[in-house]
């Protein structure tokens, strides 16, 4: 969702910084291709981070964009069943750990050493390290699309027993590239939580890091709870399939259910990594444009550490109706409906951060406020489905596809794509043109809402998840899902534009590029050099 | 001007949730009691949010109106005040309390499935349903009846597209009816909305469910867990009727058994075979051999000229009764009844220039499947 | 070494420290993953969810018999696929009392023209009866071996505790045939006697 | 002691005024706020699990 960094990028000279110490004597940095491929510099490595994102963004919505084609009318037009599994299974699997997951990360290589003042990520050439595993890991995963047999076509949940005995043969190569990415999470964990922990800068202590550290830094705790959960679910899905053993199959004293319990142990952590740092990024700009600080900094800290430690007591609402005891649908009905308070805390921060401000609309502030409104109509959604009576009339229908959609499409993407917005004066040293990112926003918006409301219909009359075919009385809500679908779609090549145009040029911007905004990386020049805070800043903190 | 807009967009989203009424848009009421409570639940829970989520937005847009920058307000430096916080989460404490109270009470009331007056088998296979009333003779599988050519736009749709079965499950109205389900391959979910059921049947465990319908009529569902290919293939009919006229049908549908058993003993003519395995073939093996029989290697192997198929007849019959374990290949001995197993059997070996000549006889099959 | 390269020092220590914290809690997760499955075996026996069954077998718990009410224990057979065999059970029904001990007979028969190797699964409904429902003898995930056309009778025998909650009066004990996949020939000999001397 | 569970306690509820929470993070080391949270974090699961096993009772 950024820049490639402009060839006309000031290489030779690294500005020299506050304390006037000459810049560090190394040998020239190696040029071009090689220059990327051996980057130790977090700036760099979070602009490769966010390209990265910004293809597989693409590559996954080609996929969405297929399954919407075929959904736009009821009888199979465009693909066969097998197919269109493969693309909700693969639409999923990209978008999940190839889109969102690596453009927070870049987000966070990029602006936490800038936002707390240190020179660079703890272990550079471990962030390098990490990085690189991604392309290898999703260009396994996606050529398994070619193998014989297709591609995975279990959805991105890939329950056992149709993702281990009647898997495809490509299984093995799905299961290796999400240990490769499973990999590049933990290393961009462990490396985050090292920087944070350590290198803050002098007088900067851990309540003074703005919101998005401090989302970042919960994240990563998770990551490192819950990737490891999966490497294991995934290698018990090997020995399944390749050494005869029966961890998911009834037939060898097995149990398919485990499988789902250890998989949503992982798997609902998983969708709060991908939302709390969407949560540190909105907490960071709507106080910049109400040109007011925060309201309630530490209860924000607070609530975030609540959510954290409440979502691994909730996995088995994914479960209500596989047939669990009573007593166990009751825990994790409460704990479900629990995790409501600490994200209403957050919700009602904001909204009242933005009480008796100044206000201004600029284009990270609209994404923000879009993000408040509509992630908040996800988390009603969230909270009907958490009624598990209920939940037995809306489990795997179009309904949970929606609400999932609203959490993460004007949840996660549009926090993205405001704090790109944002930041992009401090990447590129230009202000992005205004005026196509008006349009980018409300094609998006217009377009989110048009793909998504309608599928709560179709799933609450009764349309089942994952089917490439439909009876004819949900045939009106898919015709408009699928348009909009593809509105959103072509919408985001603004998006890309105006990325690219606000690399090569556009209005100059000043250090400290918006009027509200004082965290530490608006006291470096933009476009920030390569190397800053060589000698640590002093921090003062700002008079409550 | 700006957050004008945005309060017109915001606002038909929620005048579009408010106008769901409408049948089509909404969850159906259902015609047993756990669905009407469900339906009542899932009303209340939807206002509450509404009228929190109208508060909440109101104050928000209300803000961004009151407080524009180009309106020249001074933002004021306030930033702490535990006891509105406070208050705004004990707030949502007491509203998730009241959700809860209703919704601990419906669950519960769905958790009791005990003195049934009938009890019923669901067995959940590789994309169709099969029903067996426990302590009575009758079972049947109950496959999808939307012909292929519908759904790949030859012909034009018909009314219940992708909803219609050729046998449905009938079940008396007013009678408590104990659902045991399972399944032969991978996990399915057997839903039908109107009865508020849905239950994912897991191979090798046993999963229980109760229905208890008020009104007859035809209510119809499908398979909402993903299960392979023909997933959105597998429709389920239920038609409720009368308790009387329900008897009636068990009595008549027990001697159609025993009609079909006793066929097994006659000798079937080759074109009879030929033709009755044709649609069983149709309606069950083409979703993953193809209706010529080229099949889909290396997943599905291809019928039409299979060395091995035209030699062994004994290893195609076994392959047929008893399945290939660790494949997509089920025992159809818990499908088909022998007439069909020979049937298909004899269709396969003769079709698109197998013709082997030779065919199988249901009195062969079923000496097997006895023996 | 002037202040910055002491600043330095102590942070290169933090950040071994805290990598080597994070590396134990990534392997600590990584075995509480593969730990997860004898405690979610172990959980699912205490508690029964899911119909898992206890199957060592046990002694009788009570002597007196409950006749205050009537419990009907439904069997079901159901064979699948790649094994040849077809399991047959004495009766479909049986209504005890609580504390009654029973005995029903299982009919295994091997359709086919070779030996080959099987189990029966065993899962019981409601989930919440399971932990009630003691067997004294039973043949549940043991790995027989069949002959061609060999038929094996093997008696199931259980009773019911009294602590069977008040509400349930049904349970249904459903046994699924499997194939056993990696069988070594050599084992099966021995196996055989196992199976018989249990009864 | 009581001090350190009623910040555990508000650290659950997500809810905190500025100078106690500054006097929390101005303590010696994170060991006893730490072991207080995993301790009440138990409480609570077992808390809610008694809850609903006592309901479906």
């Amino acid at each position: 969702m950024a820049p490639k960094l402009p060839p006309t990028y000031p290489l030779e000279h690294s500005a020299t910084t506050a304390a006037g110490s000459q810049a560090p004597t190394h040998h020239a940095p190696p040029r071009g291709l090689l220059r990327w491929l051996l980057t130790t510099n977090h700036k760099e490595i979070g602009s490769l981070y966010l390209i990265f994102s910004l293809i597989m963004f693409f590559i996954g919505g080609i996929f969405a964009l297929v399954i919407r084609a075929e959904l736009f009318q009821p009888g199979l037009q465009l693909v066969n069943p097998e197919f269109f599994n493969q693309m909700t299974t693969m639409h999923g699997l990209i978008m999940v750990f190839a889109a969102v997951m690596p453009a927070f990360t870049g987000l966070a290589n990029w602006m936490i050493p800038l936002q707390i003042g240190a020179p660079d990520m703890a272990l550079p050439r471990l962030n390098n390290f990490s990085f690189w595993l991604l392309p290898v890991a999703f260009t396994l995963l996606l050529s398994t699309l070619f193998m014989p047999g297709g591609g995975p076509n279990f959805g991105w949940t890939f329950y056992a027993p149709l993702s281990t005995t009647y898997a495809p043969p490509s299984t093995t190569f799905f299961i290796l590239a999400l240990h490769i990415a499973g990999i590049s999470s933990i290393l961009g964990a462990i490396n985050i939580i090292a920087t944070i922990l350590n290198m803050r800068a002098p007088g900067m202590r851990m309540m003074d890091m703005p919101l998005f550290v401090w989302t970042w830094l919960i994240t990563a705790f998770l990551l490192i709870a819950v990737m490891p959960v999966l490497a294991g679910v995934i290698t018990m899905m090997l020995m399944d399939i390749n050494f005869g053993t029966s961890f998911f199959s009834a037939a060898g004293g097995g149990d398919p259910v485990l499988f789902q319990h250890l998989f949503w142990f992982f798997g609902h952590p998983e969708v709060y990594i991908m939302i709390l740092p969407a949560f540190g990024i909105v907490s960071v700009i709507i106080p910049t444009f109400a040109r007011k600080p925060l309201f309630g900094y530490p209860s924000m800290v607070y609530a975030t550490a609540s959510i954290a430690l409440l979502s691994f007591m909730v996995w088995a609402h994914h479960m209500f109706v596989v047939g669990l005891p009573l007593a166990a649908e009751l825990f994790f009905m409460y704990s479900t409906m629990l995790i409501a308070v600490p994200t209403g805390v957050k919700i009602f921060n904001w909204i009242t951060t933005l009480f008796r401000g100044s206000i201004s609309f600029e284009s990270p502030m609209l994404f923000s406020l879009a993000f408040v409104v509509l992630f908040t109509i996800g988390g009603f959604s969230g909270l009907m489905l958490a009624i598990s009576p209920a939940d037995f009339q809306y489990h795997d229908t179009y309904f949970v596809v929606a609400h999932f959609h609203y959490v993460l499409v004007p949840g996660a993407v549009f926090a993205i794509m405001a704090a790109v917005y944002y930041w992009l004066p401090k990447w590129t040293g230009h202000y992005p043109n205004e005026r196509l990112a008006q349009w980018h926003f409300w094609l998006s918006v217009i377009g989110v809402n048009l793909t998504f409301f309608p599928m709560h219909f179709s799933g609450l009359a009764g349309m089942p998840r994952r089917i490439p075919d439909y009876a004819l009385q949900f045939a009106d809500f898919n015709m408009l899902s699928s348009l909009g679908a593809f509105l959103f779609g072509f919408s985001q090549l603004l998006f890309v534009l105006g990325v690219v145009l606000c690399v090569r040029g556009g209005k100059k911007a000043p250090a400290q590029a918006w009027e509200g905004a004082w965290d530490l990386e608006w006291t470096v020049p933009s476009p920030a050099p390569l190397h800053t805070f060589e000698t640590p800043p002093v921090f003062k903190r700002p008079t409550p | 001007m700006r957050s004008l807009w945005r309060w017109i967009v915001s606002s038909s989203v929620f005048l579009s949730i408010t106008s769901v009424h409408a049948n089509g848009w909404n969850m159906p009421r259902g015609v047993t009691d756990v669905s009407g409570e469900i339906y009542g639940l899932h009303m209340t829970i939807f206002w509450i949010c509404v009228v929190i989520g109208a508060v909440v937005f109101g104050a928000m847009f209300y803000s961004l109106f009151r407080y524009r920058h180009s309106k020249g307000a001074k933002s004021a430096n306030f930033h702490e005040h535990t006891t509105v916080e406070i208050f705004w989460t004990t707030i949502p404490l007491l509203i998730l309390v009241g959700m809860a109270v209703p919704a601990t009470a419906t669950l519960t009331k769905m958790y009791d499935a005990s003195e049934a007056d009938l009890d019923v088998m669901i067995i959940g296979q590789q994309w169709r349903w099969r029903y067996e009333y426990l302590g009575e003779e009758v079972a049947f599988t109950s496959n999808m009846s939307t012909p292929r050519a519908q759904i790949s736009g030859e012909e034009g749709f018909g009314e219940h597209y992708l909803r219609e079965v050729d046998e449905p499950l009938v079940l008396p109205i007013n009678r408590k009816v104990r659902f045991l389900m399972t399944s032969d391959d991978v996990i399915h979910s057997w839903w039908v909305p109107e009865l508020a059921v849905k239950q994912d049947t897991i191979p090798g465990f046993i999963n229980e469910n109760w229905v208890n319908i008020n009104e007859p009529g035809i209510y119809r569902g499908q398979c909402a867990e993903l299960c392979g290919i023909d997933h959105a293939f597998m429709p389920i009919v239920v038609h409720a009727m009368e308790e009387a006229e329900f008897d009636a049908w068990m009595v008549e549908r027990k001697e159609a058994m025993k009609q079909e058993a006793l066929g097994v003993d006659r000798e079937w003519e080759m074109q009879e075979l030929m033709a009755r395995g044709e649609t069983v073939f149709e309606s069950i093996c083409a979703a993953c051999h193809q209706s010529e029989g080229q099949g889909a290697p290396p997943a599905f192997p291809a019928l039409a000229g299979n060395a091995r198929l035209i030699e062994d007849r004994e290893w195609h019959i076994q392959t047929v009764i008893n399945g290939v374990s660790g494949t997509a290949m089920p025992a159809f001995r818990n499908t088909l009844n022998p007439v069909e197993l020979a049937s298909v059997v004899t269709y396969t070996r003769n079709a698109w220039g197998n013709d082997t000549g030779d065919s199988v006889q249901p009195a062969d099959i079923a000496r097997r499947l006895a023996q | 070494m002037n202040n910055q390269q002491q600043e330095i020092f102590e942070q290169s220590v933090g950040i071994r420290r805290t990598v080597g914290r994070s590396i134990a809690a990534l392997v600590g997760m990584f075995a509480f993953a593969f730990a997860l499955v004898p405690l979610y075996d172990a959980f699912c026996r205490l508690t029964g969810i899911n119909g898992k069954v206890d199957t060592t077998a046990q002694a009788f718990v009570h002597e007196s018999v409950d006749e205050s009410r009537y419990v009907t224990v439904q069997f079901i057979t159901r064979g699948s696929a790649g094994l040849p065999w077809k399991m047959d059970v004495e009766t479909q029904q049986v209504r005890v009392h609580p504390g009654q001990p029973t005995e029903v007979d299982f009919t295994f028969s091997n359709q086919s023209d070779q030996s080959n190797w099987g189990r029966a699964v065993p899962s019981v409904s409601p989930s919440e009866a399971s932990p009630h429902l003691r067997k004294m003898s039973c043949f549940c995930f043991a790995e027989q071996q069949l002959q061609a056309g060999e038929k094996l009778t093997i008696p199931l025998v259980f009773q019911l505790t009294h602590e069977l909650p008040e509400e349930i009066s049904t349970i249904t004990l459903v046994y699924t045939l499997y194939p056993v996949k990696n069988r070594v020939s050599q084992l099966s000999s021995q196996q055989t006697q196992h199976a018989g001397g249990t009864i | 002691m009581w001090g350190l569970i009623k910040s555990v306690l508000a650290a659950f509820l997500g809810v905190q005024k500025e100078e106690q929470r500054r006097k929390d993070f101005s303590a010696s080391s994170p060991w006893g706020f730490i072991i207080t949270a995993v301790i009440l974090a138990i409480i609570f699961v077992v808390g809610l699990a008694g809850l609903a096993i006592w309901v479906a009772r």
